[in-house]
């Protein structure tokens, strides 16, 4: 989604600011007075000991907080060590420099999909992004810049606003369906191994939105269901164990007005897919089905 | 979500077509090329060679059906841009004959100019 | 009820240098497919001068082949011909689902092929001019 | 306010399912959840997933080893409950189209897993709990059942009756991270507690980040006690910067556990002489940390994991997302180079006691999934039996939630079930609440009203939001740090009665510490500050509990490992360690073990294998 505010947007969030006002939320109240002192001092020992160290460029924004209001950038400085991920430094510098370093992460495995982040102009999970290898020759790069995912709204720092993601991923009626279950107790639909071999990649996402982000299809229109939706689709069109009834049904749905058309194969989804997902692929077979079935009506 | 559904979705139907024609193209273009720019240069391009050619009934045919799908590729592909652009409402309407209006023009132009060149006009 | 930033040229176009091979390729299609179908109109415009009678055609021909612009302008238009069918044809690939691992090194064989092909006939279109 | 019937706090494996049951009864239900629900920790599981699904198996099998694996501290009933249930779930998954691996006649593929007599682990390839999470959200989309995502349940709703059996939880009270808004929910049916795991007590876990423990330490702050704390389980073989899990089917296949010496210390130093690499989780964990401890480990911090010997074919074909997981999360390609391990906190058996409806002694209050504790675990949880709990727990709390008979429950619940005091419990510092200790309750005892049980809750809540915003004060991650630290060094696999005993002093310390914590970002936008401060209080709480147990329970069983206390007491110790908050004042108190089930009854055996 494009971070174009609408002056209609502009209109609706100064009604939400007012709600909220009258909801007494906690908070926007003055900065505390915050001793980092402990932290503080061991992160810069720490960085003293340290052999290598990584500065973090890092976006900040904050809609209500006096100097964070007009977006800034901020850089921390980190001590590295081998293995260490950009999450890894990220949350360091929370946790010693500035704990209102917002940021959205839980796994630290890469299943979670909540730290799709723009590091160094490159959609990637934190969790799963060694800083090693961001650079070409061997160890630490001097400087990571890490910034919200592009062509999303931010909510503050690092967040986005993954609601419209969400919103996209549920209009492909996501969940499987048919009328049909094998009779008899404990008995289970079969499938075979091809088919669950087939569609095995496409199971794999973990709803990040790298892709969508990634997307100048998506960018520009914000109805186009995205490359994560596609696949969402794909997953259940391809699956056998639903019927041929309900295959033409999810290729309607795929072919809606914002739909598979609008991708213009341009790649970059499954080039930032941390889970290696073939998602071009997936949306061009979806062309061809929806094709080939529309021949066999004619 | 698709709300009506026809056996022959429309806009499948432009991308396949799109891709019909231009495979098509990739032969007769190709042809034109290496015939017009290379066998012939363009600059010594006269009526004659021109009436020569397009008076033998396969290349004329050739030029015509070059030139019909060239401009249904061509206005095909600047309008499904446009959709993908997001258009819609009324100037989708009007780009839409605009186009299609454009297209015939350009058509009846090109074989009027065929004729001539094959002298038959 | 995000309180959204309008991170403005940051956010759309401002990333062009972080585009990867797809998404040039998708511009240099869009460009030069436009680029192609206006000359189409152009050139029946000027094809048009046969319905008039012979000579007209020849010398309108001929005289215009005699400007350099115009036969500058002919090379580029080789150049947008020669990419949008390379790149076509690699789209047609793409779309039946072959070779789309290497969709990254198809775009840029159809770049140095196309310069190939243009460089390889400039003599033929220029031959003449100086 | 919002209102629904029942509100499930929590999105993962059980709490979705939880909701999908109390939908299916008809109750109008909501889910409240911290994450959205598709990053619930359940997504990490790997696995599978038990159940005897096929001819030869059958479910009194999987009971019998279930109640085998807990070392005899799991409730039969709940054991056999959740083993003939398992199948039905399973299938019932298969159905809503779960992706399971597959056989060449078409159907779910099973496999073998350490401790099941058969193989009955049920599997999605090595993302079970992935496509567990995704396909349960799937149906509440299909359902259209409310979701609340990025809400956090601060404080339960309850009523402050003297007595926990008689309170009454008639909603909760939430932040909403995005607005900065303190809502109350009220739930006219009930609460259904899924908060998962809490392995950030630990300052190296397989865990999430989100993992924090704020279900149980929520109830038992509310009165609900907290049954067999210091079962937690130590995984061998994490890697050390990330916490990321290496299965142990890279030990299955053959994989070499060495230290600093190159020695095969298994063998070595006569670990485990017969089964080598390839002996139980906590056997080869404490191998580990003897030999760091001694001197022998990697930078005094772990030891190799080598699997090069299998050969790069072998190991692509049957370990291939190893290699990705020590590359992306350690920076090590397995193939050139071993992989530097140490054992991590993994899975948490105790939780909040409830019996097999879900129910705890509050009413109106459920819990379900890894922060409760029905107790099918014991002392030890089998590979492959946290998933089934999810769906067989998760739908039962669901359904009684929602109002359906599931019969009368045959394990008690509440103080009241205890047998014996704690009476010689010797703490160095006393446990529990600093001073006045019925902040944690809502409302008074003579409010009757549920709405304004929830109103007052809210009003409590925003208060002390706003105290930690603008109190001047230092951050919370120091203190949690500590504490994390703490806990790995003194109440991990190793348990020394004077390491307990400063783990209790310094929890003691992290408590006065943590009075003068306070927040420093003062945005109403996203603050993650103010949760993770929250957070870090509930860990406390739970660290403590574990603690306690762990200083009380002096033999060894299962997990748990005691020095001077080398084999299991079954006389003394067939019991579940039971800790109430009893409003500030943890009281210690004994629940004894149902081994009477309707199948049979399970007599203590010797665990080997
Ligand atoms: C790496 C790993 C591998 C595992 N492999 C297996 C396996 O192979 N087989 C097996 O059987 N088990 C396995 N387990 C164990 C099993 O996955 C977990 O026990 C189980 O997934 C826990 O599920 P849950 O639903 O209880 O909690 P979770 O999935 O952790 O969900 C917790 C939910 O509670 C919400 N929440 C928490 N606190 C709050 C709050 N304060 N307010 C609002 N919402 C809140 C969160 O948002 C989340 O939605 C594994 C565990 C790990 C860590
Ligand atoms: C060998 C010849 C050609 C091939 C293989 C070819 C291929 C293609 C393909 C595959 C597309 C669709 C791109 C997409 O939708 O993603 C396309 C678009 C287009 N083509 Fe061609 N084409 C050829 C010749 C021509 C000619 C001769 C013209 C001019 C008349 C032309 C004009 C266009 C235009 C205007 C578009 C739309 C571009 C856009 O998306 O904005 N093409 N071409
Ligand atoms: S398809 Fe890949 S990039 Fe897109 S949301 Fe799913 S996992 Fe993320
Ligand atoms: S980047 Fe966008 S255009 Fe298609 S191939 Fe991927 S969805
Ligand atoms: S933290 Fe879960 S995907 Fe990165």
């Amino acid at each position: 989604m494009s971070t174009q505010v609408t002056e209609q947007e502009q209109e609706e969030q100064e009604t939400v600011e007012e709600a909220v006002e009258q909801t007494e939320a906690v908070g926007a109240a003055r900065a505390a007075q915050v001793d980092y002192g402990f932290m503080e001092e061991k992160a810069e020992q720490e960085v003293r000991d340290a052999e290598t160290t990584v500065k973090l460029k890092v976006f900040r924004y904050d809609p209500e907080v006096a100097g964070k209001k007009e977006p800034r950038f901020d850089t921390f400085t980190v001590p590295f060590h081998k293995g260490m991920t950009v999450l890894d430094a990220l949350m360091y510098a929370r946790d010693h420099y500035d704990s209102s370093l917002t940021f959205r992460h839980s796994c630290r495995q890469a299943v979670c999909g909540s730290d799709a982040l723009f590091v160094n102009g490159r959609q990637r999970l934190g969790c799963k992004t060694q800083l090693a290898d961001l650079d070409d020759s061997e160890g630490p790069p001097g400087t990571v810049t890490i910034e919200p995912l592009p062509h999303s709204d931010v909510v503050k720092d690092l967040v986005v606003d993954m609601q419209h993601f969400y919103d996209q991923m549920e209009a492909v009626e996501p969940y499987f369906q048919t009328d049909e279950y094998p009779k008899g107790e404990l008995e289970e639909q079969r499938q075979t191994r091809e088919n669950r071999e087939k569609i095995k990649m496409s199971t794999r996402c973990i709803w990040c939105s790298a892709c969508m982000s990634s997307c100048n299809i998506a960018a520009g229109d914000n109805e186009y269901l995205g490359p994560a939706a596609i696949n969402k689709a794909y997953r259940f069109a391809m699956d056998e164990r639903e019927g041929e009834a309900q295959k033409q049904r999810r290729l309607e749905i795929i072919e809606q007005e914002h739909g598979v058309w609008r991708c213009q194969t341009q790649f970059s989804c499954t080039e930032v897919c941390p889970k290696d997902i073939p998602l071009t692929e997936h949306i061009q077979e979806l062309k061809r089905e929806a094709v080939k079935s529309n021949l066999k009506f004619w | 979500m698709a709300d009506y559904y026809s056996s022959f979705e429309p806009k499948g139907t432009r991308w396949l077509l799109q891709r019909l024609t231009a495979a098509f193209l990739v032969v007769v273009l190709a042809f034109h090329f290496m015939l017009l720019h290379f066998v012939n240069h363009a600059a010594d391009i006269t009526f004659m060679g021109t009436n020569l050619r397009m008076q033998q009934a396969g290349y004329f045919l050739t030029m015509v059906l070059f030139l019909v799908t060239a401009t249904f590729h061509g206005v095909n592909g600047v309008y499904n841009a446009l959709v993908n652009q997001g258009i819609s409402g009324a100037p989708k309407t009007v780009v839409k004959y605009g186009l299609a209006l454009g297209g015939v023009v350009l058509v009846a132009q090109g074989i009027r100019v065929a004729l001539a060149m094959a002298g038959i006009l | 009820m995000s309180q959204s930033y309008d991170r403005g040229l940051i956010e759309d176009f401002g990333r062009w240098k972080e585009f990867s091979a797809g998404m040039w390729a998708w511009v240099l299609h869009k460009f030069s497919g436009w680029v192609l179908i206006g000359y189409l109109f152009t050139h029946i415009a000027v094809l048009s001068t046969a319905t008039v009678d012979g000579a007209t055609y020849t010398n309108t021909l001929q005289g215009l082949e005699e400007l350099v612009v115009v036969r500058f302008l002919e090379v580029g238009l080789l150049a947008v011909a020669v990419f949008h069918i390379l790149n076509g044809l690699r789209l047609l690939f793409v779309d039946l689902g072959i070779g789309l691992e290497s969709q990254d090194r198809s775009f840029y064989a159809s770049l140095v092929l196309t310069a190939a092909i243009v460089v390889a006939s400039v003599p033929t279109f220029l031959e003449g001019v100086f | 306010m919002h209102e629904h019937d029942v509100i499930v706090v929590g999105a993962g494996g059980a709490g979705l399912r939880a909701a999908i049951a109390a939908h299916e009864e008809g109750a109008d239900v909501a889910l409240v959840t911290k994450l959205h629900p598709v990053r619930s920790h359940t997504g990490a599981a790997e696995g599978g997933i038990n159940a005897a699904l096929r001819d030869g198996d059958d479910w009194t099998d999987h009971a019998y080893d279930t109640m085998k694996g807990s070392d005899y501290l799991g409730d039969a009933p709940a054991i056999e409950t959740l083993c003939s249930t398992s199948p039905e779930e399973v299938i019932q998954l298969e159905h809503w189209g779960m992706p399971f691996s597959r056989e060449d006649d078409g159907r779910v593929s099973q496999r073998p897993f350490g401790g099941l007599s058969f193989p009955r682990t049920t599997y999605a390839g090595a993302e079970t709990g992935h496509h567990l999470l995704h396909t349960m959200y799937e149906q509440v989309v299909k359902r259209g059942i409310k979701v609340y995502d990025e809400f956090y349940v601060s404080q339960l709703a309850v009523t402050d009756h003297d007595d926990p059996e008689d309170r009454e939880c008639h909603g909760v009270v939430a932040y909403d991270i995005r607005s900065g808004d303190v809502v109350g929910f009220h739930a006219r049916n009930g609460v259904v507690l899924a908060t998962g795991g809490d392995g950030q007590v630990y300052d190296h876990t397989t865990n999430a980040v989100a993992n924090t423990g704020d279900g149980p330490a929520m109830a038992y702050r509310a009165g609900a006690p907290v049954e067999d704390m210091e079962f937690v389980q130590f995984h061998p073989t994490t890697l050390p910067s990330t916490g990321v899990l290496i299965s142990e089917g890279v030990r299955g296949e053959g994989g070499i556990l060495y230290n600093k010496e190159g020695e095969r210390f298994m063998f070595e130093y006569g670990y485990a002489n017969n089964a080598g690499e390839l002996a139980s989780r906590d056997v080869v964990s404490r191998a580990e940390l003897t030999e760091v401890n001694e001197g022998r480990g990697i930078e005094d911090e772990y030891v190799y994991l080598d699997m090069r010997h299998l050969g790069d074919e072998r190991i692509v074909d049957r370990l291939e997302n190893i290699i990705h997981l020590a590359e992306d999360f350690e920076g090590v390609n397995p193939l050139e180079e071993p992989m530097p391990v140490k054992p991590g906190q993994h899975y948490h058996m105790g939780g909040i006691e409830t019996n097999e409806n879900g129910e705890t002694c509050i009413s109106g209050l459920y819990a379900a999934g890894e922060c409760a504790c029905v107790s099918v675990h014991g002392s030890n949880r089998l590979g492959g039996n946290a998933l089934p709990e999810l769906i067989v727990f998760g739908a039962r709390a669901g359904y009684h939630a929602a109002g359906r008979d599931l019969g009368e429950a045959q394990i008690p619940t509440g103080p009241s079930a205890g047998t014996e005091d704690e009476t010689g419990l010797d703490t160095p510092v006393s446990p529990g609440a600093l001073d006045s200790p019925d902040e944690d309750v809502a409302a008074d005892g003579a409010m009757v009203d549920p709405g304004a049980v929830v109103e007052s809750a809210v009003e409590r809540e925003r208060t002390r939001m706003t105290e930690m915003l603008e109190n001047d004060g230092r951050n919370h991650a120091e203190v949690r740090q500590k504490l994390q630290k703490a806990m790995t060094e003194n109440v991990n696999v190793f348990r020394r009665e004077q390491n307990l005993k400063k783990a209790l002093e310094i929890i003691r310390e992290c408590r006065e510490e943590y009075q003068d914590v306070a927040v420093s970002d003062p945005s109403r936008t996203y603050n993650t500050d103010l949760i993770h401060t929250i957070e870090t209080r509930n860990l406390i709480d739970i660290a403590e509990t574990i603690t306690l147990g762990a200083l009380a329970r002096d033999e060894f069983r299962g997990a748990h490992w005691r020095e001077a206390h080398q084999e299991r007491k079954d006389e003394t110790w067939l019991k579940h360690t039971m800790i109430s908050w009893n409003d500030g004042q943890p009281k210690l108190y004994y629940k004894p073990v149902i081994l009477e089930g309707e199948e049979k009854t399970y007599e203590p055996k010797v665990r080997s294998y």
